[in-house]
């Protein structure tokens, strides 16, 4: 296990529900404004009890980085890959926008993008990692909900936080393991 | 050279008694309609001309492409089983089969080509970079093989120097095998959504299965009844009758599957399910489910068989036409139903906007521009060969 | 004698001078001037030399407290710039007083010398 | 957060994308190559790339940014990491700049009105004709009127602003109006009326932290936004007092639904139990305070009980957050907060808040509340002529002028007096009060105003009640405004100058106080992409004009003249902007390197300056010297010097709501929400009523509503949540637009400036925004 298996460890009690990271992601990557056209979001968890004893959570979220992605299985031309690192990605250029791996992805983190022609979401901003910068919503975040990391480096962040918190990933029935942890 | 042609010419004649014109000016229409689709779409793309979304990546033309290959692969069934399996009431329908079954495939690959952004790039990636875990690509190969089969067999059936009956025998063989293969490929494309709890399992693969058979029989009586406006000759009564029975055991199957199908869906794990067969019951998809699906394409079909005791070869007909216009209702319904329950709740910020708990699909126009586009491919061709083609064999002899 | 004498008189009306010229100051110097034509004096008078890097301390309105100013105009005699200050008429003082005193640093409003 | 889930169709969602497409997309052709065998992940082409250093102006934090050019086209505007104030964050906003430039709805070029005002027809002409115009307007007015101050100047903060004041100072007006009485004056005299100045809390360090009516989360202040919850240290405690469930109070270890107008109460209480208790700073007290006495007999009938009748806040829980804020003083925080007042009694909030750090010594140490420091820069001392004809500010005694906007009964029990004073007396003199400079000039009181200038502000959208805020505009004469984009102020406009966007101009440094003062400035990052200019250059350009009537100039001195000649046109204005830059640093040697490649500058590394007036003999900017817990100076303008609570002179109506006003953290004032990229998070506002409240009045959640207030009443889509107490309604600011060439939020949801009442603070002068009440009803 030589290579880095690159994380998400989200603190989301932090997020402060800015969508600093929804912005900055959208023109890292060229991501077009429209309602459907968006990699990353953050949800306004459904507000809990009766005023004035209330409580409420805000949940940003993206492409899980699934290790046993559904959207991969189900692409018939091999666009969608897993890097050695793995990170989920989309090779544009083989899209024949079938669009199987949005139905298949039980995380509705993709969309059909009219710039690239071909179905795309969240790349773990592999284009900055591999320059050594963060991804742009890790980057950009006011009290840095996200930390990105490499999970084989016991050293990193993120593994730290994963060492030493408690944490959750989202549906885990799908059985999809994915690469973003939440922090209970 | 034209000797060779010559011999094609006992093929070629001009069948008045067939009342082709309405249906091939009919499907004039709905090509141009079609080509205006295409032009759209082209010019527009196709985010800004059809009505499919983010949480709906898969409308109608999935369902209208579903309901014309499972037909097909349906017609090659019946096709099948008169010459590789003997029930030979079937064969002096096979050139009707087999045209039929070609041309729906058509209409069928006509959807998909404008589903898909790339068509064209599928061609060489299918084969330069095929993923075999993917059911898509099965479901493309074997859809393509059938294809290739059934125009073989079209060359068999239409040999004026006779049907060799060995080689159509072998080839219905594969047409039925690759087109059970190819359909319940086209099932499993939705079984193995594990996001999309409604479709995912054995259900579909073995119900379009049937339905496409089903399907299969109900054309053939609809169509048998167009062309005889309604007054079949006598001379296929025991064919309509085997298409009908074939048809009952079909939809006998289908109210099994289907009933099993609901209850277990309605029970309350996986959620999505439960969801998705409610939309049906008695949500967005109520009127299509109970009208459509249950109305059309089950309980009629079956009372005009049970009272007509498959005999009466105009309700068989009737039973044909009712079951083809409920059969596109319960195709769109199972490409939508699955996909209304959204992946992500439709909470503020979450971007995904949903009304009592789904997320909501309706066709556009491009959509069903693309449809006609079809089905005007279908009646088309088909009638044009009714009216320019020797398709019986009664006639024939 | 004669010497004596001159050196009586000149210290006499320089008492004179100074008793007279507190007198006025604490009569006249109020702050109910222009303090918009205090702020261009003290820039033009005052600020040419008493800037950052100048010949004398740099100076602000809040560099010193009301009571401060106050007493600055009060014994201005006492300064070495205090030539300069005799070019000034008793309106210009005045006006001068008002923005500093208006602007001092334990004012209501406390400026610096933008 | 508001309204953005109701407003979304997929139709439009793709025509909007589709617009925007055509917009930015082709900002840059980009190349992707993500393919598996290559590894290679980049999605730029391949060109010159830069990464620029430079300072936001997307909101008034100045946040330090890293812009990434690519072949000149701005590609990502990313976070500075090393900038201390900003802490390596950017925004929404922040990150939304990089559309500003692009941005179709930009002024290209100077504007003239050729049809009625507001009806929208533009002519356009040339800078220089543009530049001949304003000062041929200037020297009729001035002529006409015998009167420099007879042109007003609006402005608000931000880098090229002390260029609109060369402008302003080179014509010699003293009626100049700024953004602080809609914002932060109420909130500055409250603090400073106990510690002399406006102090920043250290949140970073506070292990205790009372925030009263400040939303940090949505309403993002850096560093304090990150700090709150970034940095928060281990076990730190955060109370929040707001009548609205705010992402703040979601952050909240106990969050009061604070019954509004009623803060002061609850503090008072906490005064009362600390001194009663004796759990306050003796030796601070004695140090350095004065008048700890008086406030001792004040607070004595302010028991928490006394508290809960007013505030709703059970007496206990007061007793408790006392005894905690106490036990961990001096890493208490009472927050000072950063927002325009609310209520007529605002500065007594803040004195009683400032009193409350006073007491528990929570002051000038880590984790307190700090004063700020600053770096201090190079001035350029320029002299601006004195004119005879600049007579004094408009609204110079705005006693009398304001009484129909003081409810007396308001007044009455703080102001010793019975009436306010001069409206100028605690704000700077620049500054103005907008609510007693509008009065003066509509009254034309004491002389007539009839030329109006503005710069960056957009008073039609931000100045309570714009009914009145119109009817000034038609006094005017000639209305210039210097502007991005056509806002709404510019919609009334005679002539429109464009204003370059930050992204494409010097400007010039400045020093930003606090516990970790730095210095901030802008270079460009791109090209200027259309014909607009910055305010230097326009300040030059019509100053230039200016000197060439010899009308302008006849009540000055001649040698006044020539010097300002010299002076300033010469000396500063027609030199390149960097020697002025530069001049500004020069006492820091390799300073202006470190700004251009950082974007800022610090000059000892930012440490954290703690302590230095915690030294007896430090006096501070009070009258006495000392922390004044009894303000002699209010004392001396007639003013209560303790913060006596008073009780709310006004309160709603049976069937009426407070209304509230608030911000979200994607969009800044009225300056953003044009922005494609800040619209598509939200893309109108919507009033919030408490659910049970909704369910009286038979609406529920998206139905169109009718709001009205006493000048104005609007329509506006229902949010039905149980956020908010059933006593008040609230809507997000900046919306219901009047210019059409906003184009995505023209007429989108309600103008809060259109619905709020004109109601003053008779000591900062501000406007109090939570004083109007309202009804609704379904339509």
């Amino acid at each position: 296990m030589a290579d880095k298996q690159y994380a998400i460890v989200l603190d989301t009690k932090k997020c402060l529900n800015c969508k600093a990271c929804t912005v900055a992601c959208k023109f890292e990557n060229f991501v077009p404004v429209g309602d459907d056209t968006y990699r990353i979001w953050v949800t306004e968890m459904p507000l809990q009890g009766k005023f004035p004893r209330l409580h409420q959570e805000y949940q940003p979220s993206q492409c899980q980085h699934c290790e046993n992605a559904p959207c991969e299985k189900v692409c018939p031309t091999k666009a969608t890959f897993r890097t050695r690192e793995g990170v989920v990605l989309v090779d544009y250029k083989k899209c024949i926008l079938c669009k199987a791996c949005m139905a298949a992805c039980p995380y509705d983190a993709r969309f059909v993008s009219d710039l690239h022609e071909a179905v795309e979401k969240c790349t773990f901003c592999m284009h900055r990692v591999s320059e050594g910068r963060e991804p742009a919503c890790v980057e950009t975040c006011p009290t840095k909900v996200r930390v990105f990391g490499d999970m084989n480096d016991p050293a990193s962040d993120a593994a730290r936080l994963l060492s030493s918190r408690q944490h959750y990933q989202l549906k885990p029935e799908k059985n999809t393991r994915p690469r973003l942890f939440y922090l209970a | 050279m034209f000797q060779s042609l010559d011999k094609y010419r006992s093929m070629i004649r001009i069948n008045k008694d067939v009342p082709s014109m309405p249906f091939i000016i009919l499907g004039a229409i709905l090509l141009f309609l079609g080509f205006i689709g295409v032009v759209r779409v082209f010019w527009q793309g196709h985010e800004a001309v059809y009505g499919v979304t983010r949480q709906v990546p898969w409308g109608l033309l999935i369902a209208t492409y579903a309901y014309f290959v499972i037909t097909s692969t349906g017609l090659a069934f019946i096709g099948g089983l008169g010459h590789a399996f003997g029930v030979t009431v079937f064969a002096k329908m096979s050139r009707r089969i087999v045209l039929l079954a070609f041309i729906i495939l058509l209409a069928g690959f006509t959807q998909i080509g404008m589903e898909l952004g790339h068509p064209f790039r599928l061609l060489y990636l299918f084969i330069l970079s095929p993923n075999f875990s993917a059911p898509i690509v099965w479901m493309g190969l074997f859809y393509s093989i059938e294809l290739v089969i059934l125009a073989i067999e079209l060359y068999v059936v239409f040999n004026p120097s006779g049907t060799n009956h060995k080689v159509a025998a072998v080839l219905g063989f594969f047409a039925l095998l690759v087109g059970i293969v190819a359909t319940s490929n086209l099932g499993f494309v939705f079984g193995s959504l594990t996001a999309r709890p409604f479709y995912h399992g054995v259900y579909f693969p073995m119900y379009l299965v049937v339905s496409g058979i089903a399907g299969g029989a109900a054309l053939l009586m609809l169509i048998y009844n167009i062309i005889y406006k309604f007054n079949v000759p006598d001379f296929y009564s025991d064919a309509m009758a085997g298409l009908g029975k074939l048809m009952g055991i079909c939809l006998g199957v289908m109210i099994f599957l289907l009933s099993w199908k609901i209850v277990s869906s309605l029970y309350t794990q996986p959620q999505d399910s439960v969801e998705a067969v409610t939309t049906l019951l008695k949500g967005p998809l109520s009127s299509h489910f109970w009208i459509g699906e249950i109305l059309l394409a089950l309980c009629l079909p079956v009372a005009l068989l049970l009272i007509s005791r498959v005999k009466n070869l105009k309700a068989l007909g009737m039973a044909g036409l009712a079951f083809m216009i409920g059969m596109f209702f319960t195709r769109y319904d199972f490409i939508v139903a699955g996909q209304l329950p959204p992946m992500r709740a439709g909470l503020e910020g979450a971007g995904v906007e949903t009304i009592a708990g789904l997320v909501q699909y309706s066709p556009s126009v491009g959509e069903w521009m693309v449809f006609a586009l079809g089905l005007g491919l279908f009646l088309f061709l088909y009638f044009m060969s009714e009216r320019f083609l020797v398709l019986d064999e009664q006639t024939r002899q | 004698m004669k010497k004596n004498q001159f050196f009586a008189t000149v210290l006499v009306a320089l008492l004179i001078a100074a008793t007279f010229g507190i007198a006025m100051a604490a009569d006249e110097f109020t702050n109910t001037g222009n303090d918009n034509k205090g702020k261009y004096l003290f820039r033009k008078n005052c600020r040419t030399c008493h800037i950052p890097g100048g010949t004398a301390p740099d100076l602000s309105p809040n560099s010193k407290t009301q009571a401060q100013w106050q007493r600055t105009f009060k014994s201005y005699e006492k300064l070495t710039c205090k030539d300069e200050w005799k070019k000034l008429s008793q309106g210009d003082l005045n006006d001068t007083y008002t923005y500093l005193y208006n602007h001092a640093y334990d004012s209501p409003q406390p400026a610096t010398c933008e | 957060m508001i309204g953005n889930k109701m407003t979304r169709r997929k139709f439009l969602g793709i025509s909007a994308a589709s617009a925007a497409g055509v917009a930015f997309a082709p900002a840059l052709t980009r190349v992707v190559r993500a393919s598996e065998k290559t590894n290679d992940y980049s999605i730029l082409p391949k060109g010159k790339r830069e990464f620029i250093a430079s300072n936001c102006d997307m909101c008034v934090n100045k946040c330090g940014i890293i812009c990434e050019v690519v072949e000149g086209k701005l590609h990502k505007i990313n976070p500075n990491p090393k900038n201390i104030k900003s802490r390596g964050m950017l925004c929404a906003k922040g990150n939304a700049g990089a559309a500003l430039p692009y941005s179709p709805d930009r002024l290209k070029t100077p504007l003239l009105r050729t049809g009625k005002r507001g009806e929208g027809k533009w002519k356009e002409i040339s800078w220089d004709e543009a530049f001949k115009l304003v000062a041929k307007n200037l020297a009729d007015l001035k002529e006409k009127y015998q009167n420099r101050s007879c042109v007003a100047f609006a402005s608000t903060e931000g880098f090229q602003e002390e260029f609109y004041y060369y402008l302003v100072n080179s014509f010699g007006s003293m009626n100049t109006v700024r953004h602080t009485t809609l914002c932060l004056s109420s909130n500055i005299q409250g603090w400073s009326s106990v510690f002399g100045v406006f102090p920043d809390a250290d949140l970073q360090h506070a292990e205790y932290v009372i925030m009263l009516g400040s939303d940090r989360a949505q309403a993002l202040i850096t560093p304090d936004s990150v700090d709150f919850q970034r940095f928060k240290p281990k076990g730190q405690k955060l109370i929040v007092l707001d009548p609205r469930f705010t992402e703040t109070a979601a952050k909240a270890d106990r969050w009061y639904p604070v019954k509004p107008r009623t803060d002061q109460a609850f503090v008072l209480a906490l005064i009362n139990v600390i001194i009663s208790e004796n759990l306050y700073d003796h030796a601070f007290v004695e140090t350095y305070t004065y008048g700890f006495e008086e406030l001792k007999n004040l607070v004595v009938e302010y028991t928490p009980e006394w508290a809960q009748a007013k505030c709703e806040i059970p007496a206990d829980e007061i007793r408790q957050i006392a005894r905690e804020f106490a036990y961990h003083a001096p890493r208490s925080v009472i927050y000072p907060g950063r927002r325009s007042a609310f209520y007529p009694n605002e500065v007594y909030i803040r004195q009683t808040f400032a009193i409350l750090a006073a007491i528990c010594g929570c002051w000038d140490t880590i984790g307190a509340v700090v004063p700020k420091s600053s770096v201090k820069l190079n001035m350029h001392n320029v002299i601006f002529p004195f004119f005879m004809l600049s007579q004094p500010r408009v609204d110079k005694q705005a006693v009398g002028l304001v009484k129909d906007v003081v409810p007396d009964s308001v007044a009455c029990p703080m102001v010793g007096t019975g009436l306010p004073v001069d409206s100028c007396a605690f704000l700077s003199e620049k500054d103005g009060s907008w609510g007693s400079f509008r009065e003066a000039v509509l009254q034309d009181n004491p002389y007539p105003v009839r030329g109006f200038f503005c710069f960056k502000q957009n008073p039609v959208q931000s100045v309570p009640n714009v009914q009145k805020t119109l009817t000034m505009f038609e006094k005017m004469e000639f209305i210039c405004v210097i502007e991005q984009q056509m806002s709404d102020t510019a919609w009334y406009a005679d002539l429109v100058l464009p204003h370059s966007t930050y992204l494409e101009s010097w400007d010039p440094v400045h020093n930003l106080g606090g516990i970790e003062p730095i210095v901030e400035f802008r270079q460009p990052v791109i090209k200027p992409l259309f014909d607009t200019k910055t305010m230097f250059e326009i300040a030059g350009g019509i100053i230039h004009e200016m000197v060439k009537i010899p009308s302008l100039w006849d009540d000055i001195e001649p040698a006044d003249f020539e010097a300002f000649k010299k002076d300033i046109l010469e000396g500063v204005l027609d030199k390149p902007i960097v020697e002025y830059i530069q001049h500004q640093v020069l006492e820091y040697p390799g300073a202006f390197e470190e700004l251009l490649k950082e974007g800022f500058y610090t000059p000892d590394g930012g440490k954290a300056r703690y302590g230095s007036t915690r030294n007896p003999d430090f006096r501070f900017k009070t009258k006495t010297g000392k922390i004044e817990l009894f303000n002699e100076r209010y004392k001396e303008f007639g003013l209560f010097p303790l913060p006596k609570y008073c009780e709310p002179s006004a309160l709603p109506g049976p069937d009426q709501y407070r209304f509230l006003v608030g911000r979200t953290a994607w969009n800044t004032h009225t300056s953003t929400q044009n922005n494609p990229y800040l619209w598509e998070i939200q893309k109108e506002n919507t009033i919030w009523i408490n659910t049970a409240e909704a369910k009286k009045l038979g609406i529920s959640q998206g139905d169109e509503v009718r709001v009205k207030s006493k000048v104005s009443e609007q329509t506006i889509k229902a949010y039905v949540t149980e956020k908010i107490r059933p006593d008040c309604v609230f809507y997000v600011n900046g919306w219901g637009r009047q210019s059409p060439w906003m184009s995505q939020i023209y007429k989108r949801g309600a103008s809060e400036s259109e619905i709020l009442e004109d109601v003053l603070d008779t000591i900062s002068g501000s406007m109090c925004m939570h004083e109007t009440f309202v009804t609704i009803t379904k339509i």
